[in-house]
């Protein structure tokens, strides 16, 4: 029997190595740690309670929480039952909750604690066919008296009776899985609509597991941290897919508080995180180093240089001679080695980053100091991989070249980019106009993202395709390419540009309170709050050179040198995904900001230079309210003369 | 900088509670244990072997530099028990490390006690009888000697249930001058000798002598063979590594814990149900048992006769505290740093002054070097009050951090 | 009378020569308005700035050595008097500048071990200044003795009883009725409210070291002139601390009844039980009967019951 | 849910015309009240009232000159402080009284002191405690073998650190302090000091739990994190608490009944609703601010 499901690869593990560790999760102080067979045992239980509870072949089983073994454990057990686990974003408001729930009809609920179930019994009366809630942390639960609210204990007890009573019950149904079953429906967020509710085959997660555990060598003695949501495909990839094909350890952390600490202690030898995580770990890692003495700032800046310089070379293997080699030895020994270590990184091989352009700062940092940096490019649709950047071929301005199996090709009249692989995925539930747009009849998938491949084979990705547009000047548009480019500055935490169908380009910018704040206490500019802090002068300032930076750097593309950007202001408030601004992945809903911030973006493309600006905002306790603030315009100088040259 | 913590996680509380969170620590602790045992005494033969060291060299080294810092250490080892997890001040350290020298004494001579009676001639005949078999195994002698200091520090350790603080010093003084004048006035003790002097008998341990000298016949001829320097040192280190497990296995348990709180805050300790009484009689138990084992130890091996009064003045009881309160109160590493500054000092000073009295062509007295010393001793004691009063522990635990967070500040 | 009994009363059968008897018990008492001078130093310090001075024994060994070496040295005494306060004035002011104001707001017991500390440095200090060989004090008490009613009284212990008395009169009046004096007795009350009047801490403490070297001078003069300047003097002068356990900390008139009370207590001791556990009992007598007193009533003679509060 | 629907247990706590002198000076007049199991209970009053002066006395600090006390339905006289608390007692401090050389989990493991009884004292206990003569004779070297073990952290005894390292570990993800579980307590902010003081507490599991103004000093977010806790405690493991507060919302909001102290009388006694309305409780209390109110208008 091949394993071709989750369940099966779990019987497989759990036969091959038994003892080894396949998941942890720090709890009440340690490493509580279960074995692959102690795992096995768990999601047989859970398995056969769920059935006791009722669950069928075919149910919608919701998972709401943090990464926790148990709720692993009930995915597992869900799919080993034939049912199809849904994980939801943990942090979703009710009204995106609600909507998941009903649009993927779920009957049955695990979720983490309290706070979940709380937040499903208020979306329940909405959601007519959810029937049955199991919580994992019985603290505060005493007063729920609901008979549908069971604690997942009370599910493994059931399931011990029932195991009893039906021997072989489980065996049974995990052979009855095939791999071209549904595995999962992933919920994604888009910018704009509904989630759409993606259907990924066993066959989607286990071949694009299989295909990266070979290409990249993951061995079954790597330690990962399971931190990122499990309602993301690429925790389903990671924690899911690629541990149990290669047999791995995933380690969930105690707390969001303690996710440093405990990336630290566990020393990851593999991980993944989001540009945005690199970027704030760089931050701290300069701000630091701000109040280091002297002498250790001295030889960090030494050391540093030298691995900008040799670092890169060294990684990829190439030719560098003795003396440098010697001298990143040192380096290795004063800095690099120890800056790993307190990132909790010493014993990191493989690092990947995907999601958003990273700054090639960054990258080229953590690249220097000899961790195994790479990009890839991914999609839910794709079961996370369509492209990766070979070991030794890495750029900070490319995703890589297309993974074995995958197939990639560019429209030539739309830039966009579209692949075809084992991993694609099955459809968008219950929305076939949806998967018809996305998905070709011979299975190509319209990636909605503008790129194009280099000369070295490599994909580039712009933009959003659709968000590609034309300035009145006739040079093309692309907002985020700029948005990433101000981004990589530190004091810039998001941006928003506008420009097509208008003269020139503008941007509506928020600061990074830390980096900027920490800046101004350096220099003796005083502020009391966000607001206080973005209306400053001297802040404007600082920002107008970081633009002026990058309209030289777009003078230097001749499509893209008429995009420079003429003007801009600073938010008086953070972008929030709170207010809906952004994604709760980050990302920018230019929809909504375009009306939020009419006035903004109309003071932009007119003559005054200050402008009035009020939006609803959700404040961190929950209350709403109303913020306020007069926003300054400032100008930003254009670079290489002619910004209008082509409209001429 | 050496550290590399990442990946260093425990997933039982029988680990995460180990002496040694970190495995750089533990290695580096291995490397000294291996320093002191193997390192030290095939080295130092080595050198001797060679050529390259004088056998008196090497003798001066264990006798006076090493034996007298493995017994500091012990000594500093109890009070720290007592003052710096339990908070109760102790300026009695001395007086109870001569109860332990002197309890070594009567043990391994067997408890004479003197029988007076007149002989046949009318004459008084003194006699001195032993009431137990003697002990010749100093292993065991520093274990009793433990034992009864332990008693002894226990009842003048009695007082601390209804005083605290500074009032608590001054009674441990009356322990101090009341135990150092039973050593010089209470015949008993030294087996009442004019000179109210002790001597060491001759002792030996697995077959080796240990103290004193033994006479064999070998290859025909008598052969008087004296203790080597390494015996000594290799037993008094073992038991000084011993006990040091000992205390830190106790200050890290619920023992350790309850004296902290007992120190850190006594009323809240006895709201949470710790006996105040108990748990301040155990420390001090303990803290005498270890003052006597080292007291012992100072007797049997460093010095191998003394005279009471003198080697246990008062000066040798401050001379500890501030081995504490240097090395760090409420830390084990700092018993033995303070213990090594202490130890090491005076007989640097004593090489030191001379050697620069004689650049200047000043004589130095050993008058001088003393006072010199006291100075020093002094000053130190005020300076680190005011710059660290954690001490040499808390100056170390800042480089350990600092190495640990590096290149970062925190 | 048995054995048993002899034993037990042997400090007060030694009135059956009651000529005897006044003599020692005269003897006790001026050696416990020694304890007492030191003691009253003590007081001092610890009221104004909360510090149990351990060097306070010392101080008198340095101020005797200090008084002593100036004689020594053949200044008239009147001079080497007036030079000896100068010299322990400047003294309060260097341990102010360099010891003082680096351990505010250190906890006490750090205080107490700094003061060991500086009684390590100074006896040191001293006696590498002006040697460490015994020297005669003599600075003008007529020698020799008296003999009313047949007891025999030396000059010098009337002379330090004497002194003794005068110099308490002269502290109450300094505390009670100069502005300084009242300014200390604030300080001691509360740190905060003095400093919030404006008295300055500093001046304070410069003071009352100041004023207990004098008084550490005093006492030193006297123990000199009876027994030669030596370090045993400092060895000596610790006996001031079961005094102040028996007076408590805070209590001037507590420092001169418990020094009474010890010095009366040992010499009577002595001179009753020493003969029958082989003698020296002065060396300890006066820390178990402190420490035995403690355990009955912790707050001294003269202090309040504590309520202890949470 | 409102607590008044609550049902409550037997009474754990009476306290019968307790008056406590010092000197001359009368800190409490012959009070008296019942706390019953399962309560929320609180003491309230202007400063100075008796509060925590009561508080002493029920936890055997302060020994009152007249009245009884009867805890579980035995009466009690002198009782020294660890006996209070080896009777279930448990109790935190107004100002934060925290063992503050030691980091946040000693500080909850000090808690457990009392239920670390040693491996051969247990058996001791199980076995040995009832036998005539025998048990005088045991408990020195049962006592002792325990210190040995201790004192070589070996065997049995790493077994029973370890089993209680896991009660404190409950402790302390039960208040959500992980994240400072190796952080001396001198360095943690004020309000996370009142937790880990509640966590100290709590480690002793305790039948009555006395808090002395827990939300003293806090900020908004860290009184309605501390007043969480209070009721998850009492839900959770049933706990009855007894606590000083000054702030009446929160007063009003948790606790099941309510006693008004003034100059050490009780001028009120009952639910806060009937508290809140009595009109002397108002004169002393409540009516003080008002005339203030009054005055600035």
């Amino acid at each position: 029997m091949t394993a071709d499901t989750f369940p099966k690869l779990l019987d497989r593990n759990a036969r091959e190595r038994g003892p080894r560790p396949a998941i942890r999760e720090k709890y009440l102080g340690i490493w509580q740690t279960f074995s692959w067979s102690e795992t096995r045992a768990e999601v047989e239980t859970i398995a056969h309670g769920l059935a006791a509870s009722g669950v069928q072949r075919g149910d919608r089983i919701a998972i709401v929480g943090d990464n926790r073994p148990n709720l692993y454990w009930s995915m597992v057990a869900a799919q080993a039952l034939g049912a199809i686990p849904v994980p939801v974003y943990q942090d979703s408001g009710a009204s995106e909750l609600a909507y998941v729930l009903q649009h993927a009809e779920v009957s049955f609920a695990v979720s983490e604690d309290q706070e979940q179930i709380d937040k499903l019994l208020e979306v329940q009366e909405t959601t007519p066919g959810l029937k049955t809630f199991v919580y994992c942390d019985p603290r505060g639960m005493r007063e729920y008296e609901q008979d549908f609210i069971h604690s997942l204990d009370e599910i493994k007890q059931a399931g011990k009776k029932h195991k009893a009573a039906n021997a072989g019950f489980y065996d049974a149904e995990v052979a009855r899985g095939r791999g071209s079953d549904i595995a999962t429906f992933l919920y994604t967020s888009g910018t704009t609509g509904n989630p759409k509710g993606v259907v990924l085959t066993y066959d989607n997660l286990i071949s694009m597991s299989e295909m990266s555990v070979e290409l990249e060598h993951i061995r079954d003695d790597e330690e990962t941290l399971a931190y990122l949501p499990m309602a993301w495909v690429g925790d389903c990839l990671f924690s899911i897919g690629q541990c149990y094909v290669a047999g791995f350890c995933a380690n969930c952390p105690e707390s969001q508080e303690t996710f440093l600490t405990d990336l630290k202690e566990i020393g990851p030898t593999y991980f993944f995180a989001p540009p945005r995580i690199f970027e704030n770990i760089l931050t701290s890692v300069n701000v630091r180093m701000q109040d280091s003495g002297r002498t250790k700032q001295r030889l960090f800046r030494y050391f540093m240089g030298h691995a900008k310089k040799v670092g890169v070379k060294i990684l990829q293997k190439e030719k560098v001679g003795l003396g440098d080699r010697f001298k990143y030895w040192l380096g290795e020994f004063f800095v690099y080695g120890p800056l790993k270590n307190t990132l909790g990184m010493s014993r990191v091989r493989r690092v990947y980053t995907a999601g958003e352009a990273i700054g090639p700062d960054i990258f080229d940092f953590y690249r220097s100091i000899g961790l195994n940096m790479k990009q890839l490019y991914g999609q839910t649709e794709a079961s996370v991989f369509v492209t990766l950047q070979p070991d030794n071929e890495v750029y900070a301005d490319t995703v890589g070249k297309a993974c074995p199996g995958v197939e990639l090709r560019v429209d030539p009249d739309s830039r966009e980019v579209l692949y075809r692989s084992e991993g694609v995925f099955k459809e968008y539930y219950k929305n076939e106009e949806e998967t018809r747009k996305t998905k070709t009849e011979d299975g190509w998938v319209h990636t909605g993202d503008a790129g194009f491949i280099d000369h070295n084979g490599h994909l580039k990705i712009i933009d959003r395709a659709k968000d590609v547009g034309v300035l009145n000047n006739g040079s093309m548009f692309a907002p985020k390419y700029l948005e990433n480019k101000l981004k990589f500055f530190p004091f810039i935490q998001e941006a928003v540009t506008f420009g097509a169908g208008r003269d020139h380009s503008a941007a509506m910018i928020s600061i990074d309170m830390d980096a900027v704040g920490n800046w101004a206490e350096r220099n003796n500019v005083s502020y009391a709050s966000y607001r206080e802090l973005a209306a400053k002068p001297e802040v404007y300032e600082e920002i107008r050179r970081n633009i002026e930076q990058v309209n030289a750097d777009l003078a230097e593309d001749s499509e893209l040198s008429g995009a420079q950007i003429a003007r801009f202001a600073l938010l008086h408030k953070e972008l929030d995904a709170d207010d809906g601004e952004l994604t709760r992945t980050r990302k920018v809903r230019r929809k909504f900001i375009n009306e939020r911030y009419d006035a903004v973006i109309d003071a932009l493309y007119g003559s005054q230079s200050k402008v009035h600006c009020e939006v609803e905002t959700t404040f961190e306790d929950g209350r709403k309210g109303v913020s306020a603030a007069d926003i300054a315009i400032m100008d930003a100088k254009l670079a290489g003369g002619a910004p209008l040259a082509k409209a001429g | 900088m050496f550290y590399r913590e990442a990946g260093q996680f425990y997933t039982s509380y029988a680990k995460d509670q180990g002496i040694f969170q970190l495995r750089q620590d533990k290695y580096g602790l291995w490397g000294i244990l291996f320093i002191a045992f193997i390192v030290i005494p095939v080295g130092l033969y080595l050198l001797v072997q060679g050529g390259l060291m004088a056998a008196s060299t090497k003798d001066y080294l264990y006798n006076s530099i090493f034996l007298l810092l493995l017994v500091n250490s012990m000594a500093a080892l109890g009070l720290n028990i007592l003052t710096g997890y339990c908070g109760q001040i102790s300026l009695g350290t001395a007086g109870f490390m001569g109860v332990g020298a002197f309890a070594a004494y009567k043990f391994s001579t067997g408890m004479n006690y003197r029988n007076q009676h007149e002989d046949d001639a009318g004459e008084l005949v003194s006699q001195l009888v032993p009431m137990l078999p003697p002990i010749d195994n100093p292993l065991i002698l520093m274990i009793l000697a433990g034992a009864v200091t332990s008693v002894v520090g226990v009842i003048f350790g009695l007082p601390s249930l209804r005083i605290k603080g500074f009032y608590l010093a001054v009674a441990t003084l009356a322990a101090q001058f009341f135990l150092v004048w039973c050593f010089s006035r209470v015949e008993w003790l030294y087996d009442y000798v004019s000179s109210s002097t002790i001597q060491v008998p001759p002792m030996k341990l697995f077959g080796l002598v240990v103290t004193g000298s033994e006479t064999v016949m070998r290859d025909g001829q008598q052969v008087t063979i004296y203790p080597a320097a390494e015996t000594k040192y290799l037993i008094c280190l073992a038991t000084v590594v011993f006990f040091a497990f000992v205390a830190k296995n106790m200050v890290r348990g619920r023992i350790g814990r309850a004296w902290m709180a007992i120190r850190d805050m006594d009323i809240a300790a006895q709201l949470i149900g710790i006996r105040p009484l108990a748990t301040k009689l155990l420390a001090f138990a303990v803290s005498s048992f270890f003052c006597g084992v080292a007291g012992a130890m100072l007797f049997i091996f460093y010095l191998g006769a003394l005279e009471g009064a003198e080697a246990f003045n008062i000066n040798e009881s401050f001379a500890v505290l501030f081995m504490v309160i240097i090395g760090g109160l409420g830390s084990i590493t700092g018993a033995f740093l303070g213990a090594a500054f202490i130890t090491l000092i005076p007989i640097f000073l004593v090489i030191f002054f001379p050697w620069l009295g004689g650049q200047f062509g000043i004589p130095v007295s050993t008058a001088l070097v003393e006072h010199i010393q006291f100075m020093i001793f002094g000053a130190l004691i005020i300076i680190f009050l005011i710059m660290e009063p954690l001490g040499l522990a808390r100056l170390w635990q800042i480089g350990k951090e600092r190495l640990r967070q590096w290149p970062f500040p925190y | 009378m048995g054995e048993f009994w002899e034993f037990v009363l042997a400090p007060v059968l030694i009135f059956e020569s009651w000529q005897f008897g006044m003599e020692v018990v005269i003897s006790g008492l001026l050696a416990g308005v020694m304890y007492s001078l030191v003691a009253l130093g003590f007081v001092l310090i610890y009221k104004a700035s909360g510090m149990f001075n351990f060097a306070q024994g010392v101080l008198v060994l340095f101020a005797a050595l200090n008084l002593a070496g100036f004689i020594g040295l053949g200044i008239p005494i009147p001079l080497a008097i007036l030079l000896t306060i100068g010299v322990m004035i400047l003294f309060a002011i260097v341990v102010e500048y360099l010891i003082l104001r680096h351990l505010v707001n250190q906890e006490q017991i750090i205080l107490f071990m700094a003061t060991i500390g500086l009684a390590f440095f100074l006896s040191a200090f001293g006696e590498t200044i002006w040697g460490s060989d015994v020297k005669k004090l003599d600075v003008g008490i007529p020698q020799g003795r008296f003999e009313p009613f047949g007891i025999q009284i030396q000059y010098l212990e009337l002379t330090a009883g004497a002194v003794a008395a005068a110099l308490v009169t002269v502290l109450a009046i300094f505390f009670n009725k100069t502005k300084i004096g009242r300014a200390l007795r604030a300080v001691a009350d509360d740190h905060q409210a003095a400093l919030s009047v404006g008295i300055n801490l500093r001046t304070i403490w410069i003071i009352v070291w100041a004023v207990s070297g004098i008084v550490a001078l005093v006492a030193g003069t006297m123990w000199g002139a009876k027994s030669g300047v030596q370090f045993s003097l400092s060895e000596i002068a610790l006996k001031a601390l079961p005094v102040l356990i028996l007076g408590g900390f805070e209590s001037i008139p507590g420092a001169i009844i418990g020094g009474l009370i010890i010095g009366l207590g040992e010499k009577l001791a002595e001179v009753g039980w020493g003969p029958y556990v082989g003698g020296a009992i002065e060396d300890w007598f006066a820390y178990i009967l402190a420490m035995v007193f403690l355990v009955f009533r912790p707050q001294g003679l003269f202090g309040e019951k504590i309520i202890e509060r949470v | 849910m409102k607590h008044s629907e609550r049902k409550f247990g037997d009474t754990l706590l009476k306290v019968d015309n307790i008056t406590l002198r010092f000197g001359g000076v009368k800190a409490i007049t012959d009070v008296s009240f019942e706390i019953r199991e399962k309560q929320i209970f609180a003491i309230i009053g202007p400063n100075g009232a008796g509060k925590t002066s009561m508080l002493n006395v029920i936890n055997g600090f302060y020994h009152p000159q007249e009245g009884t006390i009867t805890y579980k339905g035995n009466p009690r006289h002198q009782m020294k402080p660890h006996e209070a608390a080896e009777t279930g007692i448990a109790r935190t401090f107004q100002n934060v009284a925290l063992f503050r050389g030691m980091s946040t989990l000693d500080n909850v493991m000090t808690g457990r002191l009392l239920k670390m009884s040693g491996p051969s004292m247990r058996y001791y206990h199980n076995k040995l405690a009832n036998m005539p003569v025998i048990n005088y004779l045991t408990y020195p070297a049962m006592w002792f073998g325990d210190f040995l073990l201790d004192s070589l952290y070996w065997g049995p005894y790493q077994k029973e650190e370890v089993a209680h390292r896991k009660a404190a570990e409950e402790v302390i993800d039960f208040l959500e302090i992980q994240s400072i579980r190796r952080t001396p307590v001198g360095r943690l902010p004020y309000g996370l000091q009142k937790r880990v003081e509640l966590g100290r507490a709590l480690a002793m599991e305790p039948d009555l739990l006395l808090l002395d103004e827990p939300m003293a000093g806090m900020n908004l977010e860290e009184k309605e994190d501390m007043c969480r806790f209070v009721i998850d405690v009492n839900d959770e493991f049933g706990t009855t608490i007894a606590l000083i507060e000054h702030d009446m919302g929160v007063v009003m909001d948790i606790s099941d009944h309510v006693v008004v102290l003034n100059y050490g009388r009780k001028i009120s006694e009952g639910t806060p609703a009937v508290v809140q309305a009595d009109q002397d409780v108002i004169d002393a209390y409540l009516g003080v601010a008002h005339e203030e109110d009054l005055n600035e208008n």
